[in-house]
Parts: structure tokens; sequence; C-alpha cells
């Protein structure tokens, strides 16, 4: 019992990170019909800010006089960081410590501003072309972007750790009545999961209740006959597309401390999150959210021992094996609707 | 001409010219030159090329013919590798039976994941593709090992059975060969500065795909290419004419696995080893590339597509800042150091920037892929010489 | 004894009733006209005659055979060809290959696996497809992209293509819906024309009158589900059963 | 027809002057060739030989291979004569003198093993192929090091392998041609176990993550095998797929299982990740059975330990050099490698560094590039001076014998280049096994390939 309340739980985080990409991924299929191959690629972007934030705030000069010899024998300098001569020590260790939350709004004008020239600039041109030219177009700016993230920040993984408050783990178990570390949580994971609830939140209140977000829907189900009211759907569009390069960004910058970015890390969750939102539905809001919970803890549940000496390599293989599943018994995903991305 | 159209036939003919004359098309520099770095015409590369080059033919068979976009195609081409290899390790080095079961293997799994994955369309069979593909791929690297020999990829080894060759030469495997001609037996000619590499395995690769080649000009130009390109056009009405779909695209799929095998066969005869990445999602998606680079939908574009990939991959990747250094040498300190510094991010570990940049030009200014450039080009030279009345193509470029 | 026999289909979609007890005999050699207001069930009906959907009780029998539960290549093997309300064509590929797919479906079967012979070379399916172009006056247009012509050529390739089957029953769902009225008159034209070249059976499912009163030697009215009347288009001219269930339709 | 396996290339370095292309064609054989040139593939003609450096340049070992290509550069340097001559200097054999190899200019080429079998295998090709390769190092993960080294087997050259840590490397899939300086995962294990009794006692209960492929099977047999032969009891052994970024559910469990360490097989990012979530689980800060909870990393990197920060701290493992030993050795490489790059070494780049003067050396000490005279040279060749202390290249896997280190992840790491601190430096003979061990049975190295 105990076992599986533990999997369910940490499905939940890593269908947090699913769901958020699904659900930007999904906005941008449903209302622009694009195959988004680049849309990993904005994820890790959105990691890379608090990791550009964080360098920017631990930004300093060598001190004045050597505090000793370095690795070769060479007088050594101390880094003085610029926050605390500018802030004080005490101030200038709480703004590092609280890099990662503070990215966020580092994050969102970028991202906004990534989503806008990417829109605008790329994009834009290939909504008339057949779905093949878009996988290419966006896969070569998918590599194009980690390329150019690896040429400035390395190859290996660059940890970026939460702020002190949430480091370390809550015991669920004993909450409920089991013994203690029966069911451990980290409390980032938690701020991740409250982050993701919140944000999902925010886009379905923006789509269900602003006639802006009305717009787009009745875009999504129906694009020429809202051109046809002679709505300015292409500039909705370009915000949409903005909007799900913010919810990606934003899953990416939360990421960070869970696992240290690193410059692939975009190609990774890429497939996965097709994935997810196929098996949730083409053109389904609610679906990619859903399918993005339901692949973490069936993920989680696949990991557990009893599971794997069940069916040997069982976690190497259940999300695709649900994606199978679904798909054979549900044509169109949990909750698509008929005619999107058949042909 | 055997069977084909004239302008059918002279493209097989091209075909036939540009792989035979490989060694001196792709090695067009002296030795000894600086530009020699970019020379292609060794023969690994050459393999990888052709190879390849059947694999998206075939690919294409699939995607360009009834639009349907396999994502897991990659599996194909891994399962007949290690069904190669294991025929090399257990019956003989000879090649032949190794590339016949990798076609088999791979046609009867293609047999399988089509019928579940035609089941759908649209994107919602991609994702079937991919998802039997990446099954398979976590599987071999781990669970299937005793299979695939995992990380590793399964290779040779000196106590292999061998039940109609020998199992070791002195301590040695001896050489996959062709009815003992060795795959990697080679001549070299020498013409002055030049050196060009006759390789008896891409000779054999070369000839299977001028014969794959030719079987894919005859299938796009029959009734059962008619009918491919019916179900991509539209499917309601090729059911209510009175045809039946799923074992027209299942044929389809099963035929694009077994090139996809025969690519895989050719593979591990050239070089025996069969790695799981083979199979992985990055490779599925390679070959969606070299179809949409070179033209998807056009009989020649795959093959340029496959080898406008591979040559990046293995030319860029090579260059480094030393070679860097020896081309730009005749400059100025100064200058010779910035254009290094400019040049610097494009190779080496930087040939994935390069492609990725390729990729997006290619589509952006030539949306027909690689043939439309190559059409392109072609009319600038038709409109000085008006003679060639080929000019007025309404299809795109087949 | 008609070639086409309903009995007493019904459907149901959740509570609604779209189809009950329909009985109808379409008569070889006639053109026969299923008419009626929006929402009597023309559609569901045409949908149960072809396969696409399967009726809740009843019988379709085409040829001495049931057709219910067979796939729509099954049906159009047995004999049946349809014209859809919007044309459907190959819009991919030349005139000319829209022709031939067809004639090869007649003659090869819903599958057959030719995948080494030219096209070229099957010289009776060229000619068949030549002269059913050059029947449909068609034959300049025959390496046209099919997406490219217009809409009246269009629906003159789809019947084309549906001709060179040599179907027992033509199916034609609403053939001038959307149409200009020049347009439709040469669609009637042309519809006249091939009933007056060949003996065949086409049952048309039609809004507009005057196109049914042009073509049809019978015409039964739908209702509600169920058929009103069949009879003569004179007859049914006069028939104050179909005003009344027209009432407020008249400027269709 | 005449065969020649592999082709060469680089010919004319004289007399490919201008007006010679247009001389009749002569024809070259491999047979020819073989006759004239001492019968080995790639054979060096004229005054120079080319080395040929594959290492990952994309893909998540991408750093490391960068800082392999530097140690070779740094090599190339030594052995034409550039720089401070690095370790040659102490090295014990004295055969290299910065006049190249054999008297010939060490040129190289570059490629990019991308991590994949595959891939490795096509651009050690096309180095051997295209560019004249005479012998093929580098590499950074097991799967390739091995499918590179069989290539090698069969082209006829000679491998000095990199960064390759499975048993199989000099193990089952052990090659003539090929050889390892690094260590293996069974000596990891012989070193850490004396280390972890110390540590954490012999009444542990272990509970393994292991990366479900060989290299992660190889680090867990061994692991578990030196641990029980202490005492301790093995809970559980979790295998986790290769592609697994997020470790919370293999993680989680841990601690309810009645386990109080934690073992982690794992490599690289697979390694940084699993090791960031369990401190995020706060593992590490847990009490179980009245012992403290305890995490060991078995093979240790530098930029493993620079890619999971703080989570390393006091985090015990194995590594097979470090920058901060003291011997001479050592610190002549980190002095030379340090001053031209401006940071210390990895212990990638020394193996890489020092594989490349030992097959230079025993190029010299055998007065030919024949791979097989190169293979007797190396086989059974005791040396010192190359940062590891005396050290053997066992004639009967051509693995080498040396002491391994024990590291931990330092408390207070005074800058970004100690974030690891040595703890013990385990003798090689603790660490040696018989050449039959059950581990390392299965394959036999075969007969040397000297190719054409």
């Amino acid at each position: 019992m105990d076992a599986i309340l533990l999997q369910i739980l940490n499905g939940l985080d890593k269908g947090s990170a699913y769901a958020l990409i699904a659900l930007g991924l999904t906005l941008i299929f449903g209302t622009l019909g694009v195959v988004n191959f680049a849309h990993g690629a904005i994820f890790m972007i959105g990691a890379f800010c608090a990791v550009t934030l964080s360098r920017l705030l631990s930004l300093s000069h060598p001190s004045a006089e050597p505090t000793g010899t370095d690795f070769l024998g060479n007088p050594k300098f101390d880094d003085v960081l610029y926050v605390n001569e500018w802030f004080g020590e005490t101030a200038g260790a709480f703004i590092i410590d609280w890099s990662v939350p503070l990215a966020i709004l580092f994050a969102i004008p970028i991202m906004v501003a990534v989503g806008f020239i990417m829109e605008r600039g790329l994009i834009k041109h290939f909504y008339k072309r057949p779905h093949a030219d878009q996988i290419l177009v966006t896969f070569g700016l998918a590599i194009v972007l980690q390329e150019v993230i690896k040429y400035f920040y390395g190859a290996n993984p660059i940890p970026t750790p939460a702020p002190e408050v949430f480091r370390g783990s809550f015991d669920f178990g004993v909450l409920l009545g089991f013994e203690a570390n029966a069911i451990i949580y980290p409390y980032w994971r938690m701020v991740y999961f409250a982050f993701a609830l919140v944000l999902i939140t925010a886009v379905f209140g923006f789509l269900q209740f602003t006639t802006f977000g009305m717009v787009v829907r009745a875009g999504m189900a129906d694009r020429e006959t809202v051109g046809l009211l002679g709505i300015n759907i292409d500039k909705r569009f370009t915000i949409m597309f903005a909007i799900a390069a913010c919810v990606a960004g934003l899953a990416g910058v939360m990421y960070t401390p869970i696992n240290s970015p690193n410059y692939h890390m975009g190609m990774d969750f890429l497939v996965l999150s097709f994935v997810v939102v196929v098996v949730g539905g083409m053109g389904s809001l609610p679906g990619a959210v859903l399918a993005g919970f339901l692949l973490g803890i069936l993920e989680s549940f696949a990991s557990m021992p009893v599971m794997t000496s069940l069916i040997p390599g069982i976690n190497q293989i259940i999300i695709y094996l649900v994606a199978i599943v679904v798909l054979l018994t549900r044509p169109r995903g949990l909750m698509g609707r008929r005619g999107v991305m058949e042909e | 001409m055997l069977g084909l159209q004239a302008k059918d036939f002279r493209l097989l003919l091209i075909v036939v010219a540009m792989t035979m004359l490989a060694p001196f098309i792709l090695n067009p520099f002296p030795v000894n030159s600086a530009m020699a770095q970019f020379n292609a015409g060794y023969p690994d590369l050459m393999q990888r090329f052709v190879i390849f080059g059947i694999f998206a033919i075939g690919f294409n068979i699939l995607f360009g013919l009834t639009g349907y976009l396999s994502f897991g195609h990659a599996a194909f081409l891994g399962v007949g590798s290690y069904a190669g290899v294991w025929m090399l390790k257990l019956l003989t080095m000879n090649v032949v039976p190794a590339i016949l079961l990798s076609v088999i293997v791979a046609g009867l799994f293609s047999v399988i994941v089509g019928y579940v994955s035609l089941r759908r369309s649209g994107i919602y069979f991609s994702i079937l593709t991919l998802a039997f593909a990446q099954m398979s791929f976590a599987l071999a690297y781990s669970v299937l090992t005793p299979l695939t020999n995992g990380e590793t990829g399964l290779q040779l080894s000196l106590d292999d059975p061998r039940v109609l060759g020998v199992t070791q030469v002195d301590g040695t495997i001896p050489a996959p060969h062709l009815f003992g001609a060795s795959m990697r037996a080679s001549y070299d000619l020498v013409l002055g500065g030049w050196q060009f590499t006759f390789n008896v395995g891409y000779y054999l690769s070369a000839v299977v795909l001028v014969l794959a080649f030719y079987l894919a000009i005859r299938i796009f130009r029959s009734p059962f290419g008619l009918m491919l390109r019916a179900v991509k056009s539209n499917q309601q009405r090729m059911s209510y004419t009175g045809l039946n779909l799923k074992p027209y695209m299942l044929a389809a799929f099963v035929i694009s696995g077994m090139y996809a095998g025969l690519a895989g066969g050719l593979m591990v005869a050239m070089d025996p080893l069969a790695g799981a990445e083979r199979m992985q999602w990055t490779a599925s998606g390679e070959v969606v590339l070299m179809t949409i680079l070179g033209g998807a939908g056009t009989l020649i574009g795959p093959v340029l597509g496959a080898g406008f990939i591979k040559y990046f991959e293995n030319i860029f990747s090579k260059i480094n800042d030393t070679v860097l250094h020896q081309w730009f040498g005749f400059m100025p300190d100064g200058l010779e150091d910035v254009v290094v510094f400019i040049v610097h991010p494009f190779i080496g570990k930087g040939w994935h920037l390069t492609l990725g940049l390729l990729f997006m030009l290619v589509v952006i200014f030539l949306p027909g892929g690689l043939v439309q450039g190559g059409q392109k080009i072609g009319g600038l030279f038709r409109r000085k010489a008006p003679a060639d009345d080929s000019a007025t193509r309404k299809q795109p470029a087949e | 004894m008609g070639i086409l026999e309903v009995k007493n289909v019904g459907k149901r979609f959740g509570g609604l009733k779209a189809l009950d007890n329909v009985n109808l005999n379409v008569m070889e050699n006639t053109v026969h006209a299923i008419i009626g207001p929006n929402g009597a069930g023309k559609s569901t009906l045409l949908n149960c005659l072809i396969g696409k959907l399967i009726p809740d009780t009843g019988s379709v029998m085409f040829d001495g055979q049931s057709v219910l539960g067979r796939k729509p290549h099954e049906i159009n093997q047995m004999g049946i060809s349809r014209v859809f309300q919007t044309p459907e064509i190959f819009g991919d590929l030349t005139v000319f290959e829209n022709v031939m797919i067809p004639i090869f479906a007649k003659r090869d079967g819903a599958f057959r696996m030719h995948a080494i012979e030219s096209v070229r070379r099957e010289t009776d399916i060229v000619e068949a497809a030549e002269a059913m172009l050059a029947d449909v006056k068609m034959l300049e247009k025959r390496d046209a992209h099919a997406g490219s012509l217009s809409r009246g050529d269009k629906r003159r390739l789809e019947m084309a293509m549906c001709l060179c089957q040599q179907p027992k029953l033509l199916l034609l769902d609403e053939p001038t819906a959307g149409m200009a009225r020049a347009d439709t008159n040469n669609t009637i034209d042309l519809l006249k024309e091939i009933k007056a070249s060949r003996p065949i059976t086409m049952c048309i499912i039609e809004h507009d009158m005057h196109v049914v009163f042009s073509l049809a030697e019978r015409i039964t009215v739908l209702a509600q589900g169920t058929p009103l009347v069949e009879d003569t288009p004179e007859n049914i001219k006069g028939h104050p059963k179909v005003k009344e269930a027209y009432l407020g339709e008249a400027a269709h | 027809m005449t065969k020649s396996n592999f082709t060469r290339r680089g010919l004319m370095k004289t007399g490919a002057g201008a007006g010679a292309g247009l001389a009749l064609p002569t024809i070259f054989t491999g047979a020819v060739w073989a006759d004239a040139h001492s019968g080995f593939t790639n054979a060096p003609q004229g005054d120079s030989v080319t080395l040929g450096f594959n290492v990952p340049q994309s893909g998540p070992y991408a750093d490391e291979g960068m800082d392999e290509l530097r140690a070779f550069e740094l090599a190339v340097e030594h052995l034409n004569g550039g720089g401070d001559g690095g370790m040659m200097q102490t090295f014990s054999s004295k055969t290299l003198e910065g006049n190249g190899i054999m008297g010939k200019k060490v040129n190289f080429v570059t490629g990019d093993t991308q991590t994949k079998s595959d891939a490795a295998r096509a651009s050690a090709k096309s180095m051997i192929e295209k560019d004249g390769a005479i012998m093929i190092s580098g590499g950074s993960s097991s799967g390739v090091a091995v499918a590179v080294q069989s290539l090698c087997q069969e082209a006829g050259v000679i491998f000095m392998a990199g960064l390759t840590h499975s048993n199989d490397t000099t193990g089952k899939d052990k090659k003539a041609n090929g050889f390892r300086h690094f260590f293996n995962a069974y000596m990891s294990a012989a070193a850490l176990a004396p280390v972890l009794s110390k540590l954490y006692g012999d009444d542990r209960n272990a509970y393994h993550l292991t990366a479900d492929y060989t290299w992660g099977w190889t680090q867990q047999a061994s692991i578990q095998a030196a641990t029980e032969a202490l005492g301790w009891k093995t809970v559980n052994n979790v295998l986790t797929p290769l592609a697994s970024t997020d470790f919370s559910s293999y993680i989680a469990p841990v601690l309810n299982s009645g386990a109080d360490v934690l073992v982690l097989n794992h490599y690289g990012g697979n390694m940084v990740n699993s090791l960031t979530n369990a401190v995020q689980f706060g593992l590490r800060e847990k009490q179980v059975n009245g012992k403290n909870f305890e995490i060991v990393v078995p093979l240790y990197s530098e930029l493993m330990a620079k890619g999971a920060g703080q989570n390393i701290k006091g985090i015990v493992g194995s590594q097979n050099w470090d920058w901060k030993l003291g011997d001479e050795g050592t610190a002549a490489f980190v002095k030379s490698f340090g001053t031209k790059y401006g940071f210390p070494p990895s212990q990638a780049a020394h193996t890489c560094y020092a594989q490349t003067l030992l097959y230079a050396d025993a190029v010299n000490r055998a007065g030919s590039f024949n791979p097989c005279a190169v293979g007797e040279a190396l086989a059974g060749f005791e040396f010192d001076g190359l940062g590891n202390g005396p050290t053997l290249y066992r004639a009967d896997d051509h693995q080498c014998f040396k002491d391994v280190l024990v590291v931990k992840g330092a408390e207070n790491p005074e800058d970004e280049f100690h974030l690891v601190e040595i703890v013990e430096v385990t003798p090689v003979d603790q660490v040696t096994y018989a050449p039959d061990h059950e581990m390392f049975a299965g394959g036999e190295l075969g007969a040397c390939n000297p190719g054409a």
C-alpha cells in the first residue's frame, strides 16, 4: 500500500513535467497545426535561463590580494561576488540561493521573446507547408538551438540547486500513519507539482474565461470559420505560440533543481512528449494533461521491483506499451477529436 | 529499355554511372592537397552512402507514395542487422545468406508492426511505429542482451561455431566475403597526385543499390505504385472504388521494411557488428530527414538526402582546428586566427550545428528538397539550351 | 423484383430515431430519387446502403445479396458505385490516372499485387480509360492534375470514374449541391446523356426539386425517417402530403 | 584478385608535385604494397606517422571527449619535441626524445564517436581507410571501446583504449590488438571494499541501482562480490533504463527496504541524475538500522562531480588517477596540461595521454610500427613514472595493473578543481586478479593482426 502511494507521488512530479511540455506542444498542434520538433529545445532553453541567471548573479571580480596558490603554484585570487558587494553578504547569499525561483521572472520575457521570434520569423511561413517540411525545419531548429547552448555551456550537466529551504524531503508516511521513511518526498518536487498545477490552471482559465481564449478555442475547432468572421486569428496564434513557449520554458526553469540541465535534455523529453500528446488525443488540452500524469504514474509503477521481476524490462517500455494499447483501443487517444492530424 | 520509359531509364543510367564511378567522383582532390579533407572516396563512407541510400529508397516507397510517415523504420534495419550477424556467426562468412536472412527477418517483423500500426493513420500511425521501434531499442539494449549483446552490439567472436565455414584462421576472425571475394579487399589506383580506391564491398553494395533503385522505379510506375499514390490522395474514394486499402498499405509497409532489412544486412556484411543504437528513434528520424531533405516522393531524392547527411556526419566531424590552421595558414596571423575562430563552431564537434542550419536552409529555400535544387540548376542550363524538351514537367520530379 | 431492396430498415442514434421502418425498392434500369426535407434521414439511409452504417433492424439486399456488414470496397465490388456530394477524386493524380484506378479495381478486384508491371503496358486498361475520357469529353485534360480542375469538371470526372466500373447501381448523393444553376443544368444533361447511352440504374438522393423532376422515373419521399409516398414524378408533384412535408422549404 | 585489408592513403608524400598529375596511371594493389612495405596496414611512409583520436564530440560525454582530445594534442606536441615534454621526462622508459616516433613526425586526425558503436566504428574506419592512421585511441564508454577494439583487430591496427571501465574490454571481449591502461570495474570494487569496511563497517545492507547495460552489470557484479566478501548483505539490485532521466521512482523505495547503503552503478548523466535525486530525497540525512545512511558511487570522474555539484559531498568512489596525486609524473603532466589549458586534467585526459606515450615508446622499443611488434613490446611491459606508480601491462589480457585511488567528494572544496579528495591509494596487489577470473572469462586474445 505504502509502496503504491509512494509511486503515485513519484508519478505526479514526473507527470507534471510531461503534462507541462505536452500542454504547450498540443497548443501549437491544435491551434497552428504545426508539428513542432523544437518544442523540447524550448524546454531546454527555459532550463538554461535558470543557469544563466545563476551565472549572472554569481558574476565576480578577483580579489585585490592573492589568497593562496592555485594548482600550478601561481598566486590565486578569490572571486568577489558583485551581489555580495552591492547587497551585503547575507542578502547576496540569499539572492544566489533563490536564483531558481527568481529565474521564473527572468525567463518569462525571454521565453515570450523566443516564442514570438520563432513564430514570426520561421514557423509562420510553414503553416501551409506539408507536415514533412515542418518536421524538417523544426528539427533543424532544435539542433541549432541545442548546439548553440552546447557551445556556450558545454555538454556536462550543470548543477542548479533549489533554495536551501526546499532541500531535503518530507515524510508523508508518518502523516498517514505508516512507519517512518515509508513515504518520503522531496520538498522541491512538491513545489514543482504545485507549480505545474498553477500553470495548467492558468492556461485553462485563460482559454476558458477570456474572449481571447474563446477565439483561440474556436480557432482550434475550426480555423477557417473563425478566419471568415474577420477576426485576425494569425495575431492571436502568434500570442498562443509565445504562451506555449512560455509554459514549456517555465517547466524547464523549475525542473533544473530536480535534474541538472544539459544541452540535450530537450531531445530526451521530445519523443516522450509527443507520445503524451498523442495518447492524450490530438488537439485536446485536457487530454494532454491527463495523459501526462497517467504516463508519469504508470512509469513509476513499472519501475517497482515487483513489476520488473514479473515482466523483465517492463520499466524500459511501459510508456510505449501504454501508447500502443491506448491507440488501438481508442483510435484518437484518450480525448482526441476526429480529423486532427489524421492525414 | 528494361521496361522503363526513356526518362526513367536515363535516371537509372545516371545512378549507375554515379555509383560505378563513385571512387572518382568522391575523390576530386589530390591526396596531399589541403582540400583532401573533403574527399569522401574511401570504402567505409562510400558503402555508407549506398547502404543508407537503399534504406531511404525503401522508406520513400512507404512515405513518398502513401504519405504514411513511419517513425520507427530503423527497427527493421536493426532487426535485419542482428539477423545478418547471427548468420555470419552461425552459418558462414559468405554474405549472401546473411543478407537474405536480414531481408526475410525484417520483412516478418514489419508484417507484425505494420499489421498493428496500419490500423491507424496520420500521426497516430507515426506514434505507433515509433513506439514499436523504441521498445525494440530499449529491449535490445537491456533485456535481450543474450541475443543482441546490448550496449556493445552483436559482433563476431573467435569461437563462433560457423557450420559451413571456419571458426577462426590462426587466431583471427575471417572477413565476410562473397564466394571468396573479401568485402574488405581494395584496389588502389594512383593517377598522379590522385588516389582512387575500388573496394569489393562497396561495389557489391552499389550493385545492390542499382537493383534496389531499378525495383523502386518499377514499383513507382506499376499499378501497385499508382494505388499507393491513390491512398495518399484520397482514401475515401479509394475504398468506394472497390479497392481494399489494408493489403496495399501492408504490402507497401513490408516492402519498405524489407528494403530496410536489406540495408541492415549489407551493413553487417561490410562491417559485422550490429549496435542497438541503430534502432533508436534518432536513427528512424535520420531516414525521415534524408527522405524529406532529398525530396519525398521523388525517385532520386532519398539517395541524395542520404548522401548529404552521411557526408556531413563523416567529413565535417573530422575537421579540427589543426586542419583549419593548415587551410588558412596562408593568411596573415591575426586574420588567420579570426577566420579560424569564425569557422570553428561549425566544424569538428560543431558538425551538428552545420547540419541543423542546412536542414533549415534547404527546407526554407528548396521546398521540394535537394531534387528541386537540382531542377533549379538544371533549369538555368536549359534556358541556355532550349533544345532539351523535357523541361516542361508537370509532375514533381520522379 | 428490384435490384436494390430495402426492407424494414431502422436506425437509432441514442434517443433519436433516424430511420424507422424504411422500405424501398429500386427497379433495374430506372432512375429512382429519394427526396425529403433536411433531417428526413436521407444521408443515414444512404450510409446504410453503402456500408458506412449498419442499421439496427431490417435488411438491405442488392442483386439478391445482403450488403449489411460489408465494407465499402466489398459493396463497390458487388456493383454499387457512388458519387459524393462534393466530388471525391484523387486530387494529386492526373485525370487519366483517376480514370485508370477504377478500371483496375474492376479488372483485378479489391487487391492485386502487380508491383513490377508498368502501368503503361496495361493496354486494355489504357484503352478503356481513353475511351471513357473521350466519352465524357475530357480527353484533352488527361494529363492535368485532377485537383486543379474546375468543380464541374471534377464532378464529370467523378462520374466517369464511377461509370467505367459499369456499375449495376449508381448512387448519387446530392450531385448538384452548392452548384450554380448553369452547372446544375450541365450535370442534369450529363446524367441524361449517361442514362440514354447505356442501361443503368441510378439512385439519387436529392434536395433540389428541379434536378429530381428532370431525371427521376420513380420518387420516394422521406420524412422524419419514414417513407411518406413512393410514386412517379407526376403524381408526386401534386401530392398533398409532400407539400405538407416541404412546407416552408419551398425556397429550395 | 589481390587483396588488401583496408586501403591506405598518404602514398606520395614525395613527388606529389604539380606536373605529376598527368603522369601515366600506376596501379598499386595491396599485395604490391605489402611486399614493398613490411606487410602491415598503413605502414607509415615518408617522414611522418598518423595517429587517430576517436573521442565523443557530441552527445552526453562531449566534454569528457574534449578533455581527452586536449591530452592527445598535448601528447603529440610532446612527442614532436614541443612544450616541456610532460611525463616524457618522468617515464621510466627513455626512448622518447621529442623527435616523433622512430624519428617520424607525429600527425593526428580526430573523429566523433557520438558515444554510439556504429558511429564510432565509422569514424575509426575513416581514419584508417582515408587518413592512414596506424593507431586508434580514445573513447569514453565501454560499448564504444569494445566495438572499436574489435574493428582495429580486424583492420590490423593497434587500439589504445581511452576511458573504458567495463570488465569485458579486457575480459570476454579482449583482443590481441587492443590495450587498456584504464582500470576496470573489478579493480574499483576491490579497491573500494576495504575502504568501505573501514568507513562504514562490515555489517551493512546494500541496495544497488544499476544501469541496465553491460557496463552496469559488470560494475554491479564486481562491487556486490567485493562487499559481500566483507560481510555486507545485498538487499536488492534494481536495473534502471539507460534512457532514464528521473530516478525518483527507483530511489524512493530505498529507505523503506531495510538497506543502509545505496550503491549507484551509474556513469555520466545517469550518475549525476541518480545521485542528485538520492540527495534530494534526503537519504544522506537519514538513519537506518541505527546507522547513517550512505551512498557509494563506484566509478567517479571529475566531470560527473562537477555535474552533481554539492550532492557529491562525502560520497565515496574510485578513480584511475587524480591530478592531486603527489608523484613526479603526475606533477609534470599537471604542469604542462595546466599551463596549456588553464585547468588541471581529468583522469580521462590522463589515461589518453599515457596511452599515447606508451604506444610511441613501444614502437620505438620494437623498432617497428608493425602492430604485432608493437603488441609484443607492450605485452608484459613494466613501467613507472606515468602517474600511477609502477605499472604492468599484463601479457595475458593487455590490462594495466597499477594502484587504484579511492576518493571522496570534498566537504568544502576550495575551488572547482578540488571537488574530490583522495581517501586512499589502494596498492596494486589488492586489485590484481587472475587472468582466468570468472568475471573476465569467456574470450581470448587471439592472434595479433597486422592487416594487409
